[in-house]
């Protein structure tokens, strides 16, 4: 962009980058803390997704509280199980329709890798990966709530370090 | 109650040179494509065998054929019996028992889709479980597909 | 899908890989509704057309196959031990149900006799994750039914069964705890006094439940009459478990196909009436109580012993086959295991009930309200995975 | 000046009275057309509504988690501010600045207005809603048949999103709120109806004043159970939240929405709620009636105490069936609500 760049004409501003920094606090407090789900069970990990939302993990602790089952208002779209090929466009169609910024997760080794399918199986995908991009990776087979939780405040955590000035972490 | 060798006595009554053996628990029956539904009928209404268990199919490329397996169950007598059917590998073709066991449909079409076995009459002849851009049927021992990546080997 | 496909009727086949539906001589009246594969009813990815004559359902066709694995292919590449991890995964809540028949194919495969404390630990394992696995149901179902209390409330119940099972097997969903011959560990010390303790509160919280979700004046309301299909029609269409016993037929594989200890527990198989959607729901709920009862007599008859017999370090069973089944949570759950007298399997077909439950859904729903199609597949009880393999 | 604290919590008629007339004297003695200053305390007020709405809706939202949570025996959130109070708030500025698509195939004028419409309707029954003595920004002559007929007009707005989205489950949504809200207008109206009876008027103070001190809930508790019940199902929430019912449609007439359109909506839902609230207590309750506290206080309360039986009983049940839903409203409600009014009306005449 030119010098009309409305972040660098407030960056040039005397207090601009001030500006800009509590701008970045109060915006990345407010994505971190509010990351609703797309409710989006595939397999296995769907089941510990939802033990994660129930009462002995209660994500709605950290504002994980709202599945949304239209992607039109979900922040992160946890895939949580195997992906094969006759999902993949359903998979990419979600995530177009997810509106800006949106975050991905792969649970579990099958969204990672195609876990314990790689070899010998003829309608696997390799990972998520291959589709859309993936913010934050969780393993296991399937992870427990525990390692589901911790993966999501990593995401949170990356959120935490965006600023205005800069792409968010998933241009795609 | 009727034990396995009523049944088979009764199987041999009916249809004279039928070729059955003992396995398993079950008694297993080898018919002929054309005989499959007059048995499956037989069994059916004569012997309360109501409820297939399921159908599948054995590829025998070694025989240049497939073998399609049906398992059914007696709830009256509770006995199994495994009617099988040997095709050509090439051009299998046997009449849909969809009508006879409703659950036959589906079993049919995944097995049509994973084997290239026709089922003639089928009511609904699309694939099941496949997507539609893959050749070739899955589970032929010779099936070969650049996403099917073997499991190197450990010694 | 929901949202914004080009055309709202169907998914153009380019993009879904599925044969577009064949054009139906569609009058003004029809509607046709498309639900998944990403839908909050489909617990999973299933995807179904539906055409409506208004509100009426006329017909419906099941789209399947959104997590076809080609498990079956891969069992074909692996020895007979390295196919037990991949059961658990075929129907992750009843893994250990899986891992049950499967064992049992092999062990009747190489003439196997297991001790008798490895049959009590396995219908003890069974039977935990049988209400494990109906805790899963009623939870799930009473989110389809709109009252998301009772998902909490039997998810409370069901991390106990899970801390249980993975004391004793190191995982909480995919356990991966039986091997040939027996199982991997031995039971922990702790496990029969605590599975004491859960039988006697369960007791309670399963009656709870069923004042919560399953005697509820809506609820009722909403499931009777509804989704109603006939004993012949049931058996006709290959249901099994609590979907044929709920149409008043007494099939349980436990019983009609006797397998480990079953013959010598007492118990009693709940059955409906009507075969609607009540009925599936209610026999669940007292499948719960006898499953608690058959627990209590498992743990009563524990015998000592090993937790293992004596299996050979390499599996190669004679050239043969076998079918072995249980009752699943679901129904039949069965493992067609053919041998060729080499370390792998020839072929391996698994008999999942979900798959012949769910092929029954145009003939359940056909004539039904629309407004029924939720509650008619929730009452299924369906697992996607278990459905395509 | 503690004197004026007193009456400004207490007679706050009485200065509200006094400023308007102060003020009213000095617009006169200037010449200027006092019709202005009429349009400029108005706006006084539509701006201090604007901001008890937002607080209010920041509040009853995490009311909801919260109160939901326990009975689920859960926290609910927890991180964000003390006792997580700050959740609404985070999730408000996420929402705020998020992508806003509207689908292609959208009809776009009508999608934008739709969620303004709701709003709206929402935002103008704070009109004659009485937060205390005084406390209100029209006492009209007609406030309970204007609340009766502003509180019909959301339907619009929702049937609007419904059919613009252009999306089956958004129009089934809208749809089946026309049809609900319709027809739980009839046994509302009729309740309402005994209560005027009862009052001998149609203005909201008149009927706070007409109370007896334990309100018209003894008077009328099948009265106040059905308003309960079809104000409950006016607002689209559980048990009768077909129109968004996440199980079946997806989300409804709100599937295509995202964003602050969403926002706007959700805003509107949750203010509804409390104005559910509100209204119940205002008719049934006695109002800002109350010993020792002062009115507003008393109006909140009770205001919360309905809400908080409207969030129990939605956390309760299971959603009814669209069928089911229309049997309720024209078979049970209707019947009881003129049996209702036959007997307030004979009583009233006899008594």
């Amino acid at each position: 962009m030119n010098g009309l760049d409305p972040h660098s004409l407030v960056l040039r501003m005397p207090g601009g980058n001030v500006l800009i920094s509590s701008l970045d606090a109060a915006i990345n407090a407010s994505r971190s803390n509010s990351l609703w789900t797309l409710t989006f069970g595939l397999a296995c990990c769907a089941i510990e997704m939802m033990a994660a939302g129930a009462s002995t993990y209660d994500w709605a602790r950290f504002g994980f509280e709202v599945p949304s089952a239209s992607p039109r208002r979900a922040d992160m779209m946890i895939v949580a199980g195997t992906v094969v090929r006759k999902m993949v466009p359903v998979i990419r169609t979600l995530y177009q329709q997810m509106p800006d910024p949106k975050y991905v997760v792969a649970m579990g080794g099958c969204a990672i890798s195609g876990g314990p399918y790689v070899y010998d199986s003829y309608t696997i995908v390799r990972g998520v990966e291959e589709i859309v991009p993936v913010d934050v990776h969780i393993p296991g087979c399937p992870p427990r709530p525990e390692a589901l939780l911790h993966g999501l405040m990593i995401l949170q955590e990356r959120i935490r370090g965006q600023s205005v000035k800069a792409a968010p972490v998933n241009q795609a | 109650m009727r034990s396995a060798e009523e049944i088979r006595d009764a199987l041999r009554g009916r249809f004279p040179g039928i070729e059955t053996r003992p396995v398993d628990p079950a008694l297993s029956v080898t018919v002929q494509p054309d005989a499959l539904r007059e048995h499956l009928v037989f069994l059916r209404d004569e012997l309360a065998f109501d409820f297939l268990v399921f159908m599948t199919a054995l590829d025998r490329p070694a025989d240049g054929a497939v073998e399609l397996v049906y398992r059914l169950f007696s709830r009256e007598s509770r006995t199994s019996v495994v009617v099988r059917v040997r095709l050509p590998r090439d051009g299998a073709r046997v009449p849909t028992v969809s009508d006879i066991y409703r659950t036959a449909e589906w079993h049919e079409r995944e097995t049509a889709e994973l084997f290239g076995v026709e089922f003639a009459g089928h009511p609904d002849p699309r694939r099941l479980l496949l997507p539609d851009d893959l050749e070739g049927y899955p589970l032929r021992k010779d099936f070969m597909h650049p996403n099917l990546v073997r499991l190197p080997e450990v010694t | 899908m929901n949202v914004t496909f080009g055309d709202r009727d169907e998914m153009s086949p380019s993009v879904t890989g599925i044969t577009p539906l064949p054009a139906a001589q569609s009058t003004s009246d029809e509607f046709l509704l498309n639900v998944g594969p990403q839908h909050p009813a489909t617990h999973g990815v299933l995807r179904v057309v539906v055409t409506m004559d208004g509100e009426v359902v006329k017909d419906i066709v099941p789209h399947i196959g959104y997590v076809h694995r080609g498990l079956e292919k891969l069992f074909e590449n692996r020895t007979y031990e390295q196919i037990i991890p991949f059961t658990d995964r075929t129907d992750y809540l009843s893994a250990i149900a899986n891992n049950f028949a499967y064992v049992m194919g092999v062990e009747r495969l190489l003439g196997l006799e297991v001790p008798k404390k490895v049959e009590y630990m396995r219908v003890l394992m069974a039977e935990l994750n049988r209400i494990a696995s109906h805790l899963l149901w009623l939870a799930a179902y009473g989110l389809d039914m709109g009252a998301f209390t009772p998902f909490l409330y039997a998810f409370r119940d069901r991390e106990e069964i899970g801390a249980m099972i993975e004391e004793a097997s190191g995982g909480r969903l995919t356990t991966n705890y039986f091997r040939v011959g027996g199982f991997v560990h031995e039971l922990p010390k702790e496990f029969f006094p605590r599975l004491r303790k859960f039988i006697a509160r369960f007791g309670k919280a399963v009656n709870e439940l069923d004042t919560l979700l399953v005697e509820n004046a809506i609820f009722v309301a909403r499931t009777r009459g509804v989704g109603v299909i006939g004993r012949e029609r049931a058996v006709s269409y290959g249901m099994t478990g609590p979907c044929l016993r709920a149409s008043n037929a007494a099939f349980d594989v436990r019983r009609d196909m006797p397998y480990s200890i079953y013959p010598s527990l007492d118990f009693e198989i709940p059955v409906g009436r009507n075969g609607d959607t009540w009925d599936r729901s209610w026999v669940r709920i007292e499948e719960m109580r006898q499953s608690l009862a058959i627990l209590r007599q498992a743990m009563d008859g524990f015998p000592e012993g090993d937790h293992r017999t004596r299996a050979p370090r390499n599996i190669e069973p004679p050239a043969g086959e076998v079918y072995s089944a249980v009752e699943g949570p679901r129904g039949e759950i069965g493992f067609y295991i053919v041998s060729d007298g080499t370390r792998k399997p020839y072929r391996v077909k698994m008999r999942k009930p979900s798959f012949s439950n769910f092929s029954a859904l145009p003939e359940i729903l056909r004539g039904n309200k629309i407004a029924d199609l939720v509650a008619v597949m929730g009452s299924l009880d369906l697992v996607v995975p278990e459905i395509d393999r | 000046m503690g004197r004026f604290l007193y009456d400004l919590f207490y007679n706050s008629d009485l200065v509200l009275n006094g400023w308007s007339a102060a003020a009213h004297q000095s617009w006169a003695a200037r010449g200027w057309p006092p019709v202005i200053l009429d349009g400029l305390l108005q706006l006084a007020w539509a701006v201090a509504a604007a901001v008890f709405l937002a607080l209010n809706a920041l509040f009853i939202i995490w009311f909801e988690r919260k109160v939901a949570a326990r009975m689920q025996i859960r926290r609910g959130p927890n991180r964000v501010g003390p006792w997580g109070i700050l959740q609404t708030l985070a999730d408000t500025g996420k929402l705020l600045i998020k992508e806003d698509i509207i689908p292609d195939a959208a009809d776009k004028a009508v999608f934008r207005a739709a969620p303004l419409l709701v709003l709206a309707s929402t935002f103008m029954l704070f009109v004659v809603l009485p937060f205390g003595k005084g406390l209100v920004a029209a006492d009209l002559n007609v406030g309970l048949v204007y609340f009766l007929a502003i509180s019909g007009l959301s339907v619009i707005g929702i049937l609007a999103g419904g059919w613009a989205s252009n999306n089956k489950y958004s129009l089934m949504g809208g749809m089946r709120s026309a049809a609900q809200i319709v027809s739980y207008e009839v046994p509302a109206v009729l309740t309402v109806l005994s209560v005027a009876l009862l009052a001998g008027s149609l203005r909201l103070g008149d009927i706070v004043r007409a109370q007896p001190s334990y309100g018209y809930i003894l008077l009328q508790p099948v009265g106040f159970l059905l308003f309960l019940i079809a104000s409950n199902a006016e607002i689209n929430r559980g048990p009768f939240d077909l129109p968004e019912a996440d199980s079946e449609l997806v989300s409804g007439f709100l599937t295509e929405y995202s964003a602050m359109r969403f926002a706007i909506f959700f805003l509107a839902e949750y203010t509804n709620l409390f104005l559910a609230g509100a209204f119940a207590s205002t008719l049934f309750l006695g109002g800002w009636r109350g010993p020792l506290l002062p009115p507003v206080v008393w109006f909140l309360l009770k205001s919360y105490f309905v809400v908080f039986l409207l969030i129990w009983i939605r956390w309760t049940f299971p959603r009814l069936r669209v069928d089911h839903l229309m049997e309720l409203s024209w078979k049970v409600l209707l019947p009881l609500a003129l049996a209702n009014l036959l007997v307030t009306a004979v009583l009233v005449k006899v008594l």
